[in-house]
C-alpha cells in the first residue's frame, strides 16, 4: 500500500498494538486528540485508553512510568510532543533506561518516539535534532528513518528490541514523502542502505538529510555518486561506511543536527581512522552550524544544509 | 486588551492568507489576565509571559508592528526572525518572554525575585503559567524555592481547564490553587474575564512581595476560546462551555463598565483599529531576516546588557 | 534488622581497613523502616530501595555474601563488581535498587504499578525515598501521576530531618507528609524506629492498593544516626538529638519486645554474627571481577528477563 | 604559592567572591558544610549565607534560578554535587540557558561546576564526563583544565564571562595535582596550551587525560611526541590543533568520556576535514568505550583510558 511518511508510522503503531498486547502508548493528547501531529489518531478508539493513554505534562514520568512498566512486561511506546522536550526527560533516558540492563541486568524494551527536525519554521524549540546527545549515552539504540517503508520497519523493529530505543521520527516528511509501504508485521534491521549506487564519492546522510543528497546527486550528472543512508546511529553500521570509503574513497558526511559533535562528527572520526588508506581526499562535513534553529525561513534556509552546499561540497571534494 | 485582541485578529488573518510561517498561538479570551496583570507592574518589575499573554507583552510596551513584524519573521520584528508566534522577549522591556518548556521561565523568575530580595531592591518578577504546565518537575521546583526563600514573586495560572486538548481532570486530582499552601505561599483566586479583579490581585501580591510577605500564586479563572493553535478547532470542548465563556468576554465586559464611566469605548477601538492597520503595512514593509544575521549573537560578547524596564502606566497607583 | 546492621558493620570495617573501593553508606538507625515495609511486601511486589535500605534488599533475600562480595567489587557479588555501596538491584529478587539522581525511582515504581492495575494484577511496587528528595522534579510528576492513575504504589518516606548535611528546615517549609494530600494520594505517619508499626502500615497501605484504593505516602520518621557517607562524621547534626535518637534505637526496642514474647534474641544476633562471618570469608574469597565482563551487557540480546519474585515470609500475612 | 588542583578552585571562587558582589555561590550543601568535596569550606563563614547559599535539592531550580538572578546582574556559580546530576537539569541548561542570548538578546552570565570524571571507583553515577552534550548545545562554553593554575584561571575567566559556561573539574585531580598557583585575580585564555613539545606525534587530549598523556609521552624516548591540552571545549581552539597537526602530521586524541560522539570526534573530524594534507597516518581515538563507568577497580581500569593504551597506541601510529 502507498502511505505518507506519517501514514506509515501510524499503521506501525496499529499493528504493534494488535499483535501484541503488552504494547502500549503513552503520551500527552494522543488519545481522542491523536497526538499534534495526528500519528495516533484513531488509535484510542480502536484499542482503548488504556493502551493509548493521555498523560499529564510529564516528561521525566512519562519515561520513568514506561520504564516501570516496561520491566515488569510491557512493551510502551512512548511519544514526545515534539523531540525538543526530550530534553525534560534526559536524566530518565541517560541513567534509568539506558543504564538499567548493564547494571541490574534488567532490560528496559521502550520506544521513545520524537517528532524532530526543521524546515518547517518551527524555530529553537520545534525543530531540533538531539540524536546526538543519546548516541554518547551508553545503553540506548537510535534510529532515524528517512522513508515510509523504513518508518514502518524501523518502528516495529524498535518495539520489538529489548532496549531502549530513540526513534527520530522527521516532521518536514512526515506528509511530504510517500512510498510502498508491506502490510502488516515486518522489521527493518538496524543497519544502513545504500540508496544510490555511484562509486566516484559516497554522501553518508540519514532522516531528512537522505533527500536532499539526493537530490544533490542527481544534480551531479558528470560523476556516479552513491548515497548511503545510516537508517540507525546506535548501532553504527561501521562496516556499511568503511565500504563506502573503500569503493568511492571520497566521502561527504551531511548532518541536520548542529555541527559540533553531532551523528556526523563520529563517523568521520570512523572513517579518519579505521578509512584512512582508502581515502583520497579530506573527508567533508556538511551541517548546521553551532546556532539555535531560527524562526524565519530566510534564516532557516541559511542554516539547514540545503541542496545547493550539498552539491557544492560534492564538487569541489570530486575536483580535489 | 482591545490592542492585544487587535494584534492576534490580524496575525491569525495574516497566518490564514499564509503570510505567516509557521504555526500560530492565540490567547483569545483570557486577554484579561495578561493585561490585566502586567498593568498591576512596575516598570522596574520583569514578566516572563506565556502562551496566551501577548496582552503583557503589548501592556510592557513593545510596538505592534515589532510584534507583527515578528509574527512575519521580519528583520525588525522583535526577534529579528529569531523566534516566531509566542515564543518572544523583549530585553529592553523586562519581558524575558517564554521558553517552549512548559514550564520552563517559573524557576527563572524565582531566580530574579530572588535576585531583587538579596539586594535589597523593592521589586518583584511575574510569571504567568497554565493549568497543565504544573504537572512538569520544573513547577515543582520553582514553587518550593519561592516559598522556601520568601522571594518577591508572583505566579499567575491561567486556569482555563485545558492542556491542549486535556482537561484538568487528566492532569491532576487536586487543583493547583490549593497546592500553593504545601509551598507555604500565599494564594487567590480570581475571575480571569474581570480585568480589574485581575489588576486588583496583583496589585496585593505585589505589595505583599515588596513588603517581604513573599510570593503569591494567583489562580485566574478563563476559557481559552480558540484551539490551542490555529491548527486546533477544539472540537474536544463542549460547545456550550463556549458559549458560556463567550457570553463572559472580558472586553465586552470591560466594555460596559468604561461606557458608564463616561469612557468613549468606541473612539478606543477604532484608535486600536487605525493602529494595528499602521503597523500591519509598517510590518510588511519591514524586509525578510537577514540570512547573513543568522550566525550572530550566539555567544554575547562584551558587556551583556541587563533586563530592561518597560512601560508601567499604572505603576506609581500599584506601588501605592 | 539484626542481620542487616551485621553486614552493614561489616561493610563499614572492610571499607575502614581499605578493602572496600569508593565510599560507603549506611542506614544505621533506620533499619527498622526499610525491614519492616519489605516484610509487608508480597513475593510479587517490586521494590526500590534507597541509601538507608540495605534491609529491603536482606528482606528480599539477596544473600550477605552477594551483598559483600558487591561492596569489595567481586565477581560474584550481586552487581559483579559494575556497581557499588547501596548502588544496587537484584532482577531475579523483585528488587529494583535504586539510582543515584534522587528520587529516580518514583516513576519507574508508578510505572510498576501501573503495569499491575491496567493487567488487573493483584501487586504492588513500593518505593523508599528521602525528606530531601522531595524537593525533586521527578517526585513531583510521580505523585501526580499516581494520584491521577491511582496505580497500586506504596511511597515510603524516610523522614530523618535530614538531607546529607542540609536539616528539612532548608529543604521546605510544608512537611512532605501534607503534601500527598494535593495529589489525592491517602497518607499515614508512623514511628520509623517502630519495625512492626511499619509493618502494619504498610501492609495496609498493601490492602488498599490491591483493592484499588491508589497509592498511599508512609511517612516514617526516623534518624540517620550516622554521617551521610563513611567520610562524612555529621558534626552538623547537634549531639543531643542522636543521644535521643540512640535511645530508639529500633533494634533495642524489637529486643525487648522479642524477648518477652520468649524469642532467645541472642541466639538470633548469635546466628547474624555467623552468617556474615560466613559471608565475609565467602566474598573475601570470591575473585575480582573479570575486566574482560567490563564491555559486555550493556544491550540486552534475546528475550528479556523480567524482574523476579523475591522472598517474602510473612506474605500471607500481608495478603490477609 | 602552592596549592592542590582542589585548593586552586576554591582560591578561585574566594577571589571572586571578594572581588565582585555579583558574585553568589549555588549548590547542596556548599554551606556551612562546604560541599561534597570541601571546594567551599569556609566559603560561607567569610561571605554569609545570602552569598554562599545552600539549596533544596533541585538541579532545574538552581539552573533556572541562576540564570534568573543572571539576567538582573548576578554572577551564579552553581555547584553540582557531582558531575553527573547535570542530566537532571539539562533542560535548562540547553534550552533555556544556551539558547537566551541568540533568541532575546540577553546574556545569562552563568558557571556551572561539575565535579567530574573517573578513576575513583565511582561506579556509574559518579564518574561521567558529560562535556559533549554541552558542546552539542549552542550558547554554552565548556572549560576543562588539568593543572592547578589553569582550574584558577579558567575559573576567573568563566566567571567573567558574559556567557554560560559549563566548569569540568575532575575530581580524580582535586588532591592529586598540585602546582604553583598565582596569588589574586587572573584569567587563563580559554584556548589550547602545548604542555609537552615534540614534533613526530601529537597526542590531544583535555582535564585528566592530559596527565596520562604526558606519561605516555615520557614513556617513548625513541620519538618526540608533543601534548596539546586543550583546555576550552568549546570555543574549541581549532587554529591550535591544526597547527599541531601540521608540525607532528601524526596525532592521537584522547577521550576519558565515552567513545562515541565525543570530543576526540569532533577533533577528529575537525582533522580529517581540514588537516587532511598534513596527515601522515589515521587519525588515532583512545576513549572509553561505549559503556556505563563500572565500580569495581578491576573493571574501571579496563575500560578507561591508561597510560599503556595511549603510549601503544603512540608507538603502533609511529611505526606506520
Ligand atoms: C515540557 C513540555 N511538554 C510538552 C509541551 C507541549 N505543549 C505545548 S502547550 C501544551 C499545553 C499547555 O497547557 P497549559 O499549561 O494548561 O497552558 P494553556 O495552553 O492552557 O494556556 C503542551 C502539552 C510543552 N510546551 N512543554
Ligand atoms: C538529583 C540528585 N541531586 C543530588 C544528589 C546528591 N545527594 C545524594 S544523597 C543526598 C541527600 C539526600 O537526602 P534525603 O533524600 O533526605 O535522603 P537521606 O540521605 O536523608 O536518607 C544528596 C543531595 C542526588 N543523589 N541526586
Ligand atoms: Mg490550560
Ligand atoms: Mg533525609
Amino acid at each position: 500500500m502507498e502511505l505518507t511518511y506519517l501514514e506509515a508510522i501510524s499503521d506501525g503503531l496499529r499493528v504493534a498494538l494488535r499483535e501484541d498486547e503488552r504494547v502500549l502508548l503513552l503520551g500527552e493528547d494522543i488519545g481522542a486528540f491523536g497526538g499534534a501531529f495526528k500519528v495516533t489518531a484513531g488509535l484510542a478508539e480502536e484499542f482503548g485508553s488504556n493502551r493509548v493513554i493521555d498523560t499529564p505534562i510529564s516528561e521525566e514520568a512519562i519515561i520513568g512510568g514506561a520504564v516501570g512498566a516496561a520491566i515488569v512486561g510491557m512493551r510502551p511506546v512512548c511519544e514526545m510532543q515534539f523531540a525538543d522536550f526530550v530534553s525534560c526527560c534526559f536524566d530518565q533516558l541517560v541513567n534509568v533506561a539506558g543504564k538499567l540492563h548493564y547494571r541490574v541486568g534488567l532490560a528496559a524494551p521502550i520506544v521513545v518516539r520524537l517528532p524532530s527536525g526543521g524546515g518547517v519554521a518551527g524555530g529553537p524549540y520545534h525543530s531540533q535534532n538531539p540524536e546526538a546527545w543519546f548516541m554518547h549515552a551508553p545503553g540506548l539504540k537510535v534510529v532515524a528513518p528517512s522513508n515510509a517503508a523504513d518508518a514502518k520497519g524501523l518502528l516495529l523493529a524498535a518495539i520489538a528490541d529489548p532496549n531502549p530505543v530513540i526513534f527520530l521520527e522527521h516532521k518536514y516528511l512526515y506528509r511530504r514523502i510517500r512510498g510502498e509501504v508491506p502490510e502488516g508485521h515486518y522489521e527493518t534491521p538496524l543497519c544502513a542502505r545504500t540508496v544510490r549506487g555511484g562509486d566516484d564519492l559516497v554522501v553518508i546522510a540519514y532522516g531528512a538529510m537522505v533527500h536532499a543528497a539526493l537530490e544533490a546527486a542527481e544534480a551531479i550528472e558528470e560523476a556516479s555518486i552513491r548515497v548511503l543512508d545510516l537508517r540507525a546511529l546506535v548501532p553504527l553500521d561501521e562496516r556499511a561506511i568503511l565500504d563506502c570509503v573503500h569503493d568511492c574513497s571520497k566521502v561527504v558526511i551531511v548532518d541536520e543536527a548542529n555541527y559540533t559533535c553531532a551523528a556526523g562528527a563520529q563517523v568521520a572520526s570512523l572513517i579518519a581512522q579505521y578509512g584512512y588508506e582508502d581515502l583520497d581526499g579530506p573527508v567533508v562535513r556538511v551541517a548546521t552550524p553551532d546556532v539555535p534553529i531560527p524562526f524565519a525561513p530566510s534564516l532557516e534556509a541559511a542554516v539547514l544544509p540545503g541542496v545547493d552546499r550539498i552539491r557544492d561540497a560534492c564538487r569541489e571534494l570530486l575536483a580535489y | 486588551m482591545v490592542l492585544t485582541r487587535a494584534i492576534e485578529e490580524r496575525g491569525l488573518s495574516l497566518y490564514k492568507q499564509g503570510r505567516v510561517p509557521g504555526s500560530f498561538y492565540d490567547g483569545r479570551g483570557q486577554e484579561a489576565t495578561a493585561v490585566g496583570a502586567t498593568f498591576a507592574l512596575g516598570a522596574a518589575d520583569p514578566v516572563c509571559p506565556l502562551i496566551r499573554d501577548l496582552g503583557a507583552h503589548v501592556v510592557k510596551g513593545t510596538p505592534a508592528a515589532a510584534i507583527l513584524g515578528h509574527y512575519l519573521g521580519r528583520a525588525s520584528g522583535v526577534s529579528h526572525g529569531r523566534e516566531g508566534n509566542v515564543h518572544f522577549g523583549d530585553a529592553t522591556r523586562g519581558v524575558v518572554g517564554m521558553v517552549s518548556m512548559l514550564p520552563g521561565m517559573m524557576p527563572v523568575a524565582v531566580g530574579m525575585a530572588w535576585a531583587f530580595k538579596l539586594r535589597g531592591e523593592r521589586r518583584c518578577a511575574l510569571s504567568f503559567f497554565g493549568d497543565g504546565a504544573t504537572s512538569v518537575g520544573d513547577w515543582h521546583e520553582a514553587m518550593n524555592l519561592a516559598g522556601l526563600q520568601r522571594v518577591p514573586a508572583i505566579f499567575v495560572l491561567e486556569h482555563n481547564g485545558y492542556a491542549y486538548s486535556t482537561p484538568s481532570a487528566r492532569q491532576f486530582v487536586v487543583d493547583p490553587l490549593e497546592r500553593a499552601a504545601v509551598y507555604g505561599i500565599a494564594a487567590a483566586t480570581v475571575d480571569g474575564n474581570d480585568v480589574e479583579a485581575v489588576f486588583d490581585a496583583v496589585r496585593l501580591a505585589r505589595e505583599r512581595a515588596l513588603d517581604g510577605g513573599g510570593p503569591t500564586l494567583i489562580a485566574a479563572q478563563t476559557m481559552r476560546m480558540h484551539g490551542h493553535g490555529a491548527h486546533d478547532d477544539a472540537s474536544y470542548v463542549p460547545a456550550e462551555q463556549l458559549e458560556l465563556w463567550a457570553a463572559r468576554d472580558p472586553i465586552a465586559r470591560q466594555r460596559e463598565r468604561l461606557a458608564q464611566l463616561g469612557v468613549d469605548v468606541d473612539a478606543v477601538e477604532a484608535g486600536a483599529r487605525a493602529e494595528v492597520d499602521a503597523a500591519t503595512q509598517e510590518a510588511l514593509a519591514m524586509p525578510a531576516a537577514d540570512p547573513a544575521s543568522a550566525l550572530t549573537g550566539v555567544f554575547c560578547e562584551g558587556e551583556p546588557q541587563l533586563l530592561g524596564s518597560g512601560a508601567a502606566p499604572w505603576s506609581g497607583f500599584a506601588a501605592a
